[in-house]
């Protein structure tokens, strides 16, 4: 069986070929449309992916822009009904703007974009994005972005809850600052909603699935595409 | 009902909490390049200048501040929302 | 600024009194306000190449020589078949003036522009690179107010419309303090059909004109006269209000003119740059052999009451002018439409061969179509400066400072250390094409997905080389930029340049210029690599100091390499294996980092480019790599031979052993052969089970070579055979001044 | 001499001239799509807060004024700096 998914290409969205790429022609299991933000009807897919980018500049705030376009109402339809919402980077920006995921992006405390590769590890392994992984996965995969400091004014919940999917670490799993690119609260890198199927986070998996692009000749993000069909299966058996 | 042109101004900063490096940076590139060491604070913020039509001023101020709120112009969780100034444009 | 009698007023004009009455010449009557303001900026340095043209005219023509290339010089970019059904477009431009009065916006709008003259190509931007220099940043603020805002120029602009940069080098000399440099490139990857669907010129009568894009306002215009002269000659007031760069508005120019040209419709492709509509409409139409009817009022214009002068001469940014086969113009505009892109059919083309642009009813232009696309030349004057003899003879002084301190004082120097705090802020991996990142080689290195082709490209040039010997640092820059890709293992298929020079009505400055292209000329012609394009900048002068800048001819050279197998890498991989340095060393510390460094000298004498030796190099290079025998490379440059040994230990946690004795020229000092910055050298790594085979093959193809040590498991260099001491280097020391340096300079 | 606390407040602006892309944005692909079509145009800018030790307002300002021009805060080539308000704090 392939699941169906819709990658939304926002006006300004610049990841969402490499991840339609990635989606048709690395991983298995998946077929994918790139829908343009106007035109896309939530009916026809399993899931939607929000791509990596720079929504309508992200004049104003990252992600704010987009939040109110037609997708994401037809996306809203796809959140309650528990299938997979998934963004990365640009794409989690708007997910927290549309109020899908708790907290907010704000500028990296370096005032400076950053492009590099950094580790994850991983908190939740239940969620739509990361139920492939194991706790405590130490996953090699890139940032790039100049809002992704996260930062949100209920910690306490989202810990209790469970919430908080990955963490940037060390290679060897530590918490520390150093390995905290963009000086985000507690080194969160990415959350989820109460029902799981929600997932947004600041790396770019679709440039960590091909050994090719990796300096480790690692395929970490494959997980993570794997962990969206996972989710999808076991929501429709 | 006659509409008539109004300016309304709005800033919209970061919640201390939310931290501001901006002003935090301009205010450290002030101490050290000396001289300034009378600036004590620096807070940054945007700014937006919004023209409009509206019966009166009241209702220039009402639209906007329906709108930011609305539209999450500023995003509550780490931002607060001042109207600086209503005026004839 | 000419004063002149038009229709019995006095009035000033751009124009050289003989420019004006060519105008009259061509049109043979008085020409209007708006049509001399159109001459002006079409005839400036910048837009026509008055000065250059007859010089470059010396490139052979790539187009018929070369049955690879699809698009040569004069086109708005190169365009080069590599195979697959698939071309590359490329071209590099200066930003330079823009750029020194206000950094961000200046480079943000030098990378919007070099992104319209990639797709004008009909193909996608697919990668960028910035060749930047500027004064020292060590206690200078207004050298780090425009490095620091000169790359974040670069990073919002590049990052936000989807386009990597995925190289560039950054040179710090005072020369370059008040006119910094920006030059700024982009490739383009698409099929040959999309390229050959869009060319930059109206062919048919009868197509639809379409300006899609931003709205026209009054910024910018004479922005090319900007460009065309010095920084003092025009005052403050008279400085045209840089534009503001709007990536988000180019992202979707980008994907809207993408679409639109798979339509099948799209039958000519210009954008607005320098000079605006008139040069857009006057370029697609004279080289067309067409004539059009334009009318400005369906200009969609952002501020009111603008008359055809400013609408004709704005140079406002984010447009594009499509010429549409009429059966195929509701399409397009649905294209246009889906983007939400604002767009305005202003014409149509005909078979009159004259522009005839009007105003509402009003005829407001009346001119040749060829007549503004055909500039008058000037023949310059040139002379080789005063100050060089001397400078050639200088020779190094004595040093109290050990060798080894040396070392860690150039692993250090802003011209040689890590440039980390630029690229990181450089989205150089969106695209998923990026193979060989920033930082990892010498070279970008991208895919090309659903191939197994790569392809690899590099910038630079030697500024301080160039100062000493133009004709040499020109070679010399091409030895090094074709270097950087072949240590990558690519070969080098095709070269743009960008010459950055300083005012060309002084002989001086044009004898750097002319003896730079002769340079690149010649050594081209021998390498057999296409010049498929070229920018001009000239007028680059510090106004405090009344000098020129150091020439700067940057050189931009693409390659391809057949298959991932066959990609090289910079780090060293294993200790053990073998150190060969390929290539001659010699006294050539001329314009090296040691001299400016250790001694604040300028001047010895600076590298000669051998084209024989070079061409063995590469070749035995080439052979090693078919053999698949090389597991490191990474060419020798500024800082000498070291330097690049120390490079090469940073990833991996080794170290070498070197046995120098017998290893260079007896009549060497140390620090000249340490330092030197001779060129064509490379340093490879190799398993020392083929040492004899890659000695004969060196034999076989005349390439000078020497086993130079062997690699440790240890972060440390140990230099044995030098004729003062042996030296014993700390890699983790190198490698944190080579990291910290800059951050040290930008960030505290 | 008497040194008093002030509050000096004020924003960067693109000049008139010179294009507003994020305003344009705000007012094009959010306000007019969500019906706020009374909002015919939005400018932004940046805005500082600056907290500082002067004589009197008047050199209050001056002392921002220069400060905004000697530290390149912003770039009179591009941007206008206007004083919204200097007040003791
Ligand atoms: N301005 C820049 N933009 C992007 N990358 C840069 C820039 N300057 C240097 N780099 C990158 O840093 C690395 C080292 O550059 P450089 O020292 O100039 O190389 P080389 O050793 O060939 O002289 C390369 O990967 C280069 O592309
Ligand atoms: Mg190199």
């Amino acid at each position: 069986m392939t699941v169906k998914l819709a990658v939304i290409q926002f006006a300004g969205s610049n990841c969402d070929l490499d991840t339609i790429h990635v989606l048709n022609n690395v991983v298995d299991g998946i077929e994918a449309d790139l829908v343009w933000h106007n035109l896309f009807k939530e009916s026809k897919y399993d899931g939607v992916i929000l791509p990596g980018g720079f929504a309508f500049g992200d004049y104003l705030r990252a992600g704010i822009i987009a939040a109110h376009s037609p997708a994401i109402d037809e996306a809203r339809v796809m959140l309650d009904d528990g299938r997979p919402v998934i963004g990365f980077c640009n794409g989690f920006q708007i997910l927290t703007e549309a109020q899908f995921l708790p907290g907010a992006l704000l500028r990296n405390d370096s005032l400076k974009f950053i492009c590099k590769w950094v580790n994850l590890k991983v908190e939740n392994n239940t969620t739509a994005l990361s139920n492939k992984m194991n706790i405590r996965d130490v996953l090699a995969i890139p940032i790039a972005h100049a809002e992704g400091r996260y930062y949100t004014d209920n910690l306490k919940e989202l810990e209790e809850n469970n919430q908080i999917v990955f963490r940037y670490s060390t290679e060897n799993g530590e918490l520390t600052k150093e390995a905290n690119p963009n000086g985000s609260l507690e080194n969160i890198a990415g959350v989820c909603n109460l029902e799981q199927n929600c997932v947004g986070f600041m790396p770019h998996p679709e440039r960590a699935s091909e050994a090719i692009l990796s300096p480790k000749r690692t395929t970490h993000g494959i997980l993570f595409f794997n962990s969206i069909v996972e989710f999808i299966k076991r929501r429709i058996s | 009902m006659n509409r008539q042109e109004f300016q309304v101004e709005i800033t919209l900063m970061n919640k201390p909490a939310a931290r501001d490096p901006v002003g935090e940076t301009i205010q450290k590139d002030l101490l050290a390049k000396k001289g300034y060491d009378m600036v004590f604070n620096v807070r940054s913020g945007q700014f937006l200048s919004i023209n409009l039509k509206a019966t009166d001023e009241n209702e220039a101020k009402k639209i906007v501040e329906k709108m930011c709120n609305d539209l999450r112009i500023f995003n509550p969780v780490t931002q607060n929302l001042t109207i600086l100034k209503v005026s004839k444009s | 600024m000419t004063r002149v009698n038009l229709n019995g007023e006095e009035v000033d004009v751009e124009l050289t009194k003989w420019e004006f009455e060519k105008v009259k010449e061509l049109l043979g009557r008085e020409p209007n306000l708006t049509e001399i303001g159109m001459a002006s900026v079409m005839w400036s340095e910048h837009c026509s190449y008055k000065s250059s043209r007859p010089k470059l005219k010396m490139f052979e023509d790539a187009e018929a020589n070369y049955d690879y290339v699809l698009a040569g010089p004069g086109q708005d970019a190169g365009v080069i078949d590599i195979g697959d059904g698939y071309c590359l477009a490329f071209r590099i431009e200066s930003h330079n003036h823009p750029s020194a009065i206000e950094p961000y916006h200046g480079a943000a709008t030098g990378i919007g522009g070099i992104i319209r003259d990639i797709l004008c190509m009909g193909v996608r931007p697919i990668a960028l690179l910035d060749p930047l220099r500027f004064g020292s940043l060590k206690d200078n603020p207004h050298s780090q107010w425009l490095f620091k805002y000169v790359v974040k120029g670069i990073a919002d602009y590049g990052n936000c419309t989807g386009i990597p940069t995925i190289g560039g080098e950054v040179e710090f000399d005072e020369s370059f303090e008040s006119n910094c440099l920006v030059n700024v490139a982009c490739i383009g990857l698409g099929s040959i059909e999309d390229f050959k669907h869009a060319p930059s010129r109206a062919y048919n009568p009868g197509d639809y004109v379409i300006l899609m894009g931003g709205s026209t306002g009054r910024d910018g215009i004479h922005g090319v006269t900007f460009a065309s002269r010095t920084l003092t000659e025009m005052s403050e007031a008279d400085r045209p209000a840089v534009q503001i760069g709007d990536p988000f508005t180019k992202k979707l120019i980008i994907e809207a003119t993408l679409e639109a040209v798979k339509t099948g419709y799209v039958r000519g492709l210009k954008d607005l740059g320098g000079g605006g509509l008139t040069c857009a409409t006057s370029e697609l139409t004279g080289d067309g052999n067409t004539g059009a009817k334009v009318d400005l009022r369906k200009v969609f214009t952002r501020e009111p009451g603008m008359n055809s002068y400013e609408i004709m001469l704005s140079e406002s940014q984010e447009r594009m002018t499509f010429i549409v086969k009429p059966e195929g113009l509701e399409t397009v505009l649905d294209v246009f439409r889906k983007f939400e892109m604002n767009f305005a059919v202003i014409g149509r083309t005909d078979d009159s061969k004259i522009l005839k642009v009007f105003d509402e009813k009003n005829l407001v232009v009346n001119i040749p179509s060829k007549a503004l696309s055909e500039s008058p030349t000037f023949k310059r004057e040139e002379k080789k400066p005063d100050y060089l003899d001397d400078l050639l003879t200088q020779k190094t002084p004595k040093s109290s400072l050990g060798l080894d301190e040396i070392i860690y004082r150039l692993v250090a120097s802003e011209n040689i250390c890590s440039k980390e705090w630029v690229y990181r802020q450089y989205d150089h991996e969106v695209g998923i094409r990026s193979v060989v990142k920033c930082g990892e080689g010498d070279s970008g290195v991208l895919r090309i997905i659903g191939t197994n082709k790569f392809i690899a490209a590099s910038v630079g040039v030697n500024s301080k080389h160039c100062f000493l010997d133009p004709y040499e640092g020109a070679k010399g820059g091409l030895v090094e930029i074709c270097g950087n890709i072949i240590a990558n293992g690519a070969k080098p298929m095709a070269m743009v340049n960008c010459c950055n020079f300083g005012n060309p009505e002084i002989p001086e400055s044009f004898w750097y210029f002319s003896q730079a292209v002769e340079g690149m000329n010649n050594f081209c012609r021998e390498m057999r690599i296409p010049i498929v394009g070229g920018n001009v900048s000239f007028y680059n002068e510090d106004d405090v100091k009344k000098t020129a800048i150091k020439a700067t001819p940057i050189i931009m050279i693409v390659g391809v390499i057949e298959g991932e197998d066959k990609i090289i890498t910079l780090p060293f991989k294993k200790a053990g294996n073998d150190l060969f340095l390929i290539g001659e060393t010699k006294a050539e510390l001329g314009g090296s980092e040691y001299h400016s460094l250790i001694y604040n000298l300028q001047g010895g004498i600076p590298p000669k480019v051998n084209d024989k030796k070079a061409k063995a190099t590469w070749d035995f290079l080439f052979d090693l790599y078919e053999n698949d025998l090389v597991k490191a490379n990474h060419d020798v440059n500024k800082g000498g031979f070291i330097i690049t040994i120390a490079e090469m230990c940073f990833n991996n946690n080794l170290g070498a052993e070197l046995k120098l004795k017998g290893c260079y020229d007896e009549n060497l000092r140390d620090d000249e052969f340490l330092f030197s910055e001779s060129v064509g050298r490379f340093i490879i790594e190799t398993d020392p089970k083929d040492y004899k085979i890659i000695i004969k093959k060196a034999e076989k193809f005349g390439a000078d070579i020497k086993k130079i040590g062997v690699l440790i498991p240890k972060p440390e260099i140990n230099i044995k055979g030098l004729k003062l001491k042996e030296l014993n280097l700390n890699i983790k020391q190198l490698k944190n001044l080579y990291d910290s340096t800059i951050p040290n300079l930008m960030e505290i």
